[in-house]
């Protein structure tokens, strides 16, 4: 049972260690201790392929969001090419983190959901709102059940002249700000986004909003293990949701040619 | 026994293709008193006859609110139409709680329109004896809708239901054109007089017949009426000022003295 | 009819000493009934439309839909009993959906009308229910094209290029059968299914009628969706004028 | 990489570490795996065959518990036949995968099993998906799987092109698999692979004698070969 | 004495048997305190229900969010304020409303205060094994027009006091809440109001402690907005409710009313 976003994506089997090859200091400790009793009825413990950090914040026109292409297994980056921004009906994107499996699993009731909207074909139509209010509402189901969709989600959306934005964890969490960011962005991006965004959501024009998400794209891809130059860019306004080809990011290395050693060493 | 060999039961057709047994149903609700809803641009209103069993005994309640944004009126069996209102209440209920919206008004009224179908295709289960007509808000603007017990649920301008209603359907037809610009006061007066059609000769509509339900911003008078103007029904004193503002229908007759009667104990039909 | 009111008609469990079931063809007395349907499958859409007939001026034009949607690229008009109709719709719905959440792909038209066909006939066994008094057009582009389908009160159901149900049939299926479907684009096509309704409906002289369409074509990139305005009123305005000038 | 943890295998239980692989082509999919069974460190089956048909031109490459695993390609098998009967025509590859990834998802607690499904159809032609452990589904031009897998990724991305035809893609499989047994203990024997394409189904047989040979180290416990020895270089005298 | 003034039952949060224990399988997805403070006063015909906005991460350890309430009004006369595990929180004061909402259609009035604590009672130890993990403190007026507090423990148990706090700052404010409002606190305080205090020197108190409170706990546990709700009875004046950034939310004429102050703790 592990609840810290940092230590998830790690295989299950990194535990099991049968020819001792692996340091113990360097083991990653997943699970406490297990008793005997823990095997009983378990469901998931933990996430396999997971994605990492989602980004969103608030700008003039809408909402825009940002997350990259990796599905790792563990520490393997196994599928760099996957989408973990997805449009949801006509005004809003659910960016995932977390289990990429259940992130499908996810894609497909809201599929449904969609599908019976549409069916119903009387004008009214699912918005940003209710649907993060639907996936509150299944996510918290689920912990209650303790079987929960390993997933940190956020959800942006614009309809009716109105931005929305807002976070949905396994726990049923949620919350609501001009700027959100999920798993290891909570802790690098966050901060950076705010000092960006607050204050300013009305003003901030589409390309300012962009840059500052490219800007903390790449922090994040300079300090998390997990991610990777390959992302998406979701924008929500009134014209619907677009979302960005795969794009690479830009990032700086030469500055570190001329670094030797760690101390006292000059060549 | 029965009028005729096909009617003893909903699971059969007669040879003209028709169900007897559903059509036995839709004259129960004619054999409740009458209901009138109408809507404007801005308000879907309910109006509604009430009928008492005896000198001793209360008005019956022929209103009832769903949520904030849908009220109904019913006419026909009121056990059955508890049964369905609250069927109702938790699909708007559970609208709020799993997608926090309130419930799209046509859903609602084709989910108890579905409901309803089944009584009218399985043996075991009569058809439920009871018609709404049903308002309702929504982003599309106010709604007027009426469901039978046949499984029917149809939008309309204005409608009523109940017994003799036909002829508030003949005052509406003749001035439904207008209901849509109409202030709330208007179109409640256009509410009262279509309703006063289905009395009998001598009755007249008082505070304690008449009910009315309202969605829409609040007249002028009326009081603690949260901004939107949720669903809100009117019964007793509150229906005075309206009854006031309703023209007499034959000018050569006395004018009318609302709520000086209250002798319509033995109305029937 | 001779067996009528011999007791051998009051039961869909109950056949006539010749074997009929007549509690099915009663049924199909309700769908007859009814304003009639039509469906057209042409060469890149599907077109559907009803002649919806109109009960009270009090109605709410364009408000009381018979054509309804099952999944995204599938439509349904319904014939006979309304509420039987929407049964039937609900049910289909819930198909797809299953088809949709076995597979996780869009259900072909066949499969649906395969499952559908299944439970409508189930209420022709039964005493204790009483089949289906509607039948229904299903119409679908799916990934092998263009599909129509028709289900009757019986549990039966045919493939077909164009179909029609309800009051209206027969005239309508005369006037399908002088087109060249698989020739036609789902735009002219909706200008077709137009003519037939108004003509049908002028044959019958019922009271009010409110035409309604819809299609699924290259131009609803595979939806299934209401026939936009424009083409709609241009399809009405010559099903009009046609309508005039043929009596000239 | 799809190595199991053995906590979670039931005791006794049989597993399939395992290398396996599929790959697109232009006309179809080159799916092939090694034949090693192992139960802890003991070879149960040195022969097995890990390609296993789910319908006429679908199979899929199994690792894991092999009880799990073929139980649910044998319920896939059953849906497959169901579907082609109901629909008039063969699956698409797309709604097999499905199907597998449904069941490894739902039943994610009780499963061991990483799969990799491939095949022909008349819709899109060759594809390949990927249904790791936990039940996503993904699909991707190649896919490697099994415990082996994790030694190769580097000489997959280093090797693949795309716009290979089949005998490239024959030939991609092999050396991958090969190079996976070469370094996973729980993968060897033989290398199975077969050829799907519209016309029919190939199979193609390495026996383990016969698989590519590349670097071993060998020759850096014998004497170096190709290299002569200066007869005038006096050997240090060791005293 | 000091026994007297502490959480109304002997079941506190950590003394909440396992569940393993229980019957449940092992507590898989434990619930997360996403911090806060909570606190309701009553006095003369009015009662104060207050709650800081400021939301930790799942792990209570990171100011995610500025601005979530926890205090909720249920009817014209009722307001709930909830802390604890925060998803928890929302559903139970979704289900709180809904029941409300039922009684309403059933009786077509209000349901009265003790009656709504005794509801809150109810679906508490409902879930006795599966708890809701908040903390509720149920202020308002009773039907009699005096002021009352309620407050719960996770699994259902209640008290009607005078005032409590709740959540990461309660130990810290309700000795000193105890200090101003049972003076002698060598007498066991009678349930009911404050009747020394006016609505104003009670607002003031309840500022005065958030901003306090703020001051002195670590940064993610307490702080960014505070809301409060303020209950008059009918008739009651609304001396002391002239400052800023106060608004009235009822709109009966004639009833109870209810006011909202809001204020940044920044």
């Amino acid at each position: 049972m592990d609840h810290f976003p940092t230590n998830w994506g790690r295989p299950r089997n990194d535990t099991w260690d049968p020819y001792a090859t692996y340091p113990i200091h360097q083991r990653p400790q997943n699970h406490q201790p297990k008793d005997r009793f823990a095997e009983g009825v378990q469901h998931t413990q933990q996430p396999i392929v997971t994605g990492t950090s989602v980004l969103a914040i608030k700008f003039k026109d809408g909402v825009m969001m940002a997350a990259d292409n990796l599905a790792s297994y563990g520490s393997l980056a196994r599928f760099r090419d996957i989408q973990r921004l997805h449009p949801v009906g006509k005004y809003t994107v659910l960016g995932a983190g977390g289990d990429m499996s259940d992130f499908q699993y996810i894609q497909s009731i809201l599929d449904e959901l969609i599908v019976d909207e549409l069916a119903a074909a009387d004008g009214h139509t699912l918005g940003p709102k209710e649907i993060h209010n639907y996936l509150a509402e299944v996510m918290y189901s689920r912990r209650s059940n303790m079987n929960p969709l390993w997933n940190s989600l956020l959800v942006g959306g614009y309809k009716d002249g109105k931005s929305f934005l807002a976070y949905v964890d396994l726990l049923g969490t949620t919350y609501t700000a001009s700027t959100l960011a999920t798993g290891y962005g909570a802790y690098i991006a966050q901060p950076l986004l705010r000092r960006a965004v607050e204050g300013r959501e009305n003003e901030l024009t589409a390309d300012e909003a962009r840059k500052i998400l490219e800007d903390s794209m790449r922090v994040l891809f300079y300090r998390d293990a997990r991610s990777l130059d390959q992302y998406q860019i979701a924008t929500i306004t009134a014209d619907g949701v677009h979302i960005t080809e795969s794009r690479k990011l830009e990032t700086a290395w030469s500055f570190a040619e001329g670094i030797r050693g760690y101390g006292a060493q000059t060549q | 026994m029965f009028r005729n060999t096909y009617d003893s039961d909903n699971t059969v057709f007669s040879p003209q293709g028709r169900l007897h047994q559903v059509e036995y149903a839709l004259e129960a609700v004619k054999q409740g008193s009458a209901a009138v809803g109408l809507r404007s641009k801005t308000h879907a209103i309910l109006l509604a006859l009430k009928r008492s069993t005896g000198e001793l005994a209360s008005y019956q309640q022929k209103m009832f609110r769903i949520d904030d944004h849908v009220g109904i009126a019913i006419a026909g069996l009121t056990s059955d139409a508890r049964v369905l209102s609250n069927f109702m209440r938790q699909q708007a209920m559970s609208s709020r709680m799993i997608f926090n919206r309130p419930v799209p008004v046509n859903r609602l009224v084709s989910a108890i329109a579905d409901k309803a179908q089944v009584n009218t295709q399985e043996y075991g289960r009569r058809p439920y004896g009871v018609g709404f007509l049903v308002i309702g808000q929504d982003q599309s603007g106010p709604h007027l809708y009426e469901f039978s017990p046949a499984g029917n649920s149809y939008e309309y301008y204005a409608m009523s239901i109940g017994a003799r209603s036909q002829s508030a359907k003949t005052y509406l037809e003749k001035h439904y054109k207008t209901f849509d610009d109409c202030s709330l006061e208007d179109l409640v007066r256009h509410g009262l007089h279509a309703l006063r059609e289905t009395l009998q000769q001598d009755k007249e509509l008082n505070i304690n017949n008449t009910s009315i339900g309202i969605l829409g911003p609040a007249a002028p008078h009326e009081k603690g009426v949260s901004g939107a103007g949720s669903f809100r029904i009117l019964d007793g004193e509150k229906v005075e000022v309206f009854l006031q503002s309703m023209v007499p229908k034959e000018p050569t007759e006395a004018p009318a003295a609302p709520a000086a009667t209250d002798d319509d104990v033995q109305m029937e039909g | 009819m001779t067996s009528i009111g011999t007791g051998y008609d009051l039961s869909a469990s109950t056949y006539s000493p010749d074997g009929r079931i007549f509690q099915v063809e009663y049924a199909n007395k309700a769908v007859e009934n009814s304003g009639t349907a039509i469906g057209l499958k042409v060469k890149d859409g599907i077109v559907l439309a009803v002649e919806k007939l109109v009960h009270s001026k009090l109605l709410v034009p364009g408000a009381n839909r018979r054509i309804q949607t099952i999944d995204r690229h599938i439509g349904l008009a319904a014939a006979g009993l309304p509420a039987d109709g929407r049964t039937v719709a609900n049910r289909a719905r819930d198909e797809a959906a299953n088809f949709r959440e076995t597979y996780r792909s869009p259900p072909t038209l066949k499969a649906l009308a395969d499952r559908l066909g299944q439970f409508v006939q189930v209420y022709t066994l039964y005493s204790s229910v009483r089949p289906f008094g509607t039948s229904t057009i299903l119409g679908a582009v799916d990934k092998d094209g263009p599909s129509l389908y028709v289900i009757e009160p019986s549990g039966v159901f045919y493939g077909y290029h164009g179909a029609a149900v309800g009051k209206g049939r027969q005239l309508a299926k005369t006037e399908l059968e002088k087109l060249k479907l698989s020739e036609l684009t789902a735009r002219e096509a909706v200008i077709e299914a137009a003519r037939i309704i108004y003509l049908v409906h002028e044959d019958a002289k019922e009271k009010e009628f409110e035409l309604e369409m819809s299609w699924i074509s290259p131009e609803t990139d595979g939806l299934h969706l209401a026939v936009p305005q424009d083409l709609f009123d241009e399809a009405e305005t010559k099903a009009k004028e046609e309508l005039a000038s043929g009596f000239e | 990489m799809e190595r199991i943890d053995m906590q979670q295998l039931k005791s006794g239980e049989v597993n399939l570490g395992t290398s396996i692989m599929a790959v697109q082509f232009k006309d179809g999919v080159v799916i092939g795996a090694d034949s090693r069974t192992t139960t802890g460190s003991y070879i149960a089956n040195r022969v097995t065959d890990k390609l296993t048909h789910v319908h006429d031109r679908v199979y899929c490459c199994r690792s894991g518990s092999a009880a799990d695993t073929q139980a649910v390609a044998d319920i896939v098998h059953y849906y497959l036949q169901l579907y082609s009967q109901t629909s008039g025509a063969p699956p698409p590859v797309h709604t097999a995968a499905s199907l597998f990834q449904k069941l490894c998802y739902e039943n994610k607690d009780n499963l061991s099993a990483g799969i990799i499904v491939a095949g022909w159809d008349k819709e899109v032609g060759p594809s390949v998906y990927n249904i790791p452990l936990g039940g996503g589904l993904f699909r991707q031009p190649w896919a490697i799987g099994g415990s082996g897998s994790t030694y190769v990724y580097g000489y997959c991305d280093a090797t693949y092109r795309e716009g290979w035809g089949r005998d490239e893609t024959v030939e991609f499989v092999k050396n991958t698999l090969a190079l996976a047994m070469a370094r996973d203990g729980s993968s060897g024997g033989v290398i199975r692979m077969c050829v799907i394409t519209e016309d029919g189904v190939e199979r193609l047989f390495v026996p383990g004698n016969e698989l590519p040979k590349f670097w071993t180290g060998t020759e850096v416990l014998s004497q170096p070969k190709g290299k002569v020895i200066d007869p005038q270089v006096v050997p240090m005298a060791v005293e | 004495m000091a026994a007297y003034f502490q959480a109304p039952t002997a079941y506190s949060r950590t003394a909440l048997p396992p569940l393993a224990a229980v019957s449940a399988p092992q507590h898989l997805v434990p619930p997360s305190d996403t911090s806060g403070t909570i606190m309701a006063i009553t006095g003369v015909g009015f009662t104060v229900i207050a709650g800081d906005a400021r939301r930790g991460d799942a792990f209570g350890a990171y100011p995610q969010v500025r601005f979530v309430p926890t205090v909720f009004r249920l009817t014209d006369k009722a307001v709930l304020a909830t802390n604890g595990f925060a998803s928890d929180g929302n559903i139970f004061i979704k289900k709180v409303r809904q029941r409300l909402d039922w009684y309403r259609h059933a009786h077509a009035k209000d349901m009265s205060l003790h009656a709504i604590a005794l509801l809150i009672q109810s679906m508490l130890y409902q879930r006795r094994f599966c708890p809701f993990y908040v903390h509720n403190i149920l202020g308002g007026i009773e039907d009699d027009g005096s002021g009352a507090v309620y407050s719960f423990d996770e699994v259902g148990s209640y008290v009607r006091e005078t005032c409590r706090a709740a959540g990461s700052a309660s130990t810290m404010l309700q000795p000193f809440l105890d200090s101003q409002i049972y003076p002698k606190s060598s007498q066991p305080p009678t349930p009911g109001s404050a009747t020394h205090l006016s609505l104003a020197r009670v607002l003031a108190l309840v500022m005065d402690s958030y901003k306090h409170a703020a001051d002195r706990l670590s940064h993610d546990q307490i702080g960014d907005g505070l809301e409060v709700y303020i209950v008059l009875s009918k008739g009651t004046s609304t001396q002391g409710l002239n400052i800023e950034g106060v608004s009235e939310v009822t709109s009966i004429p004639g009833g109870e009313r209810i006011f909202l102050l809001r204020r940044s703790l920044a």
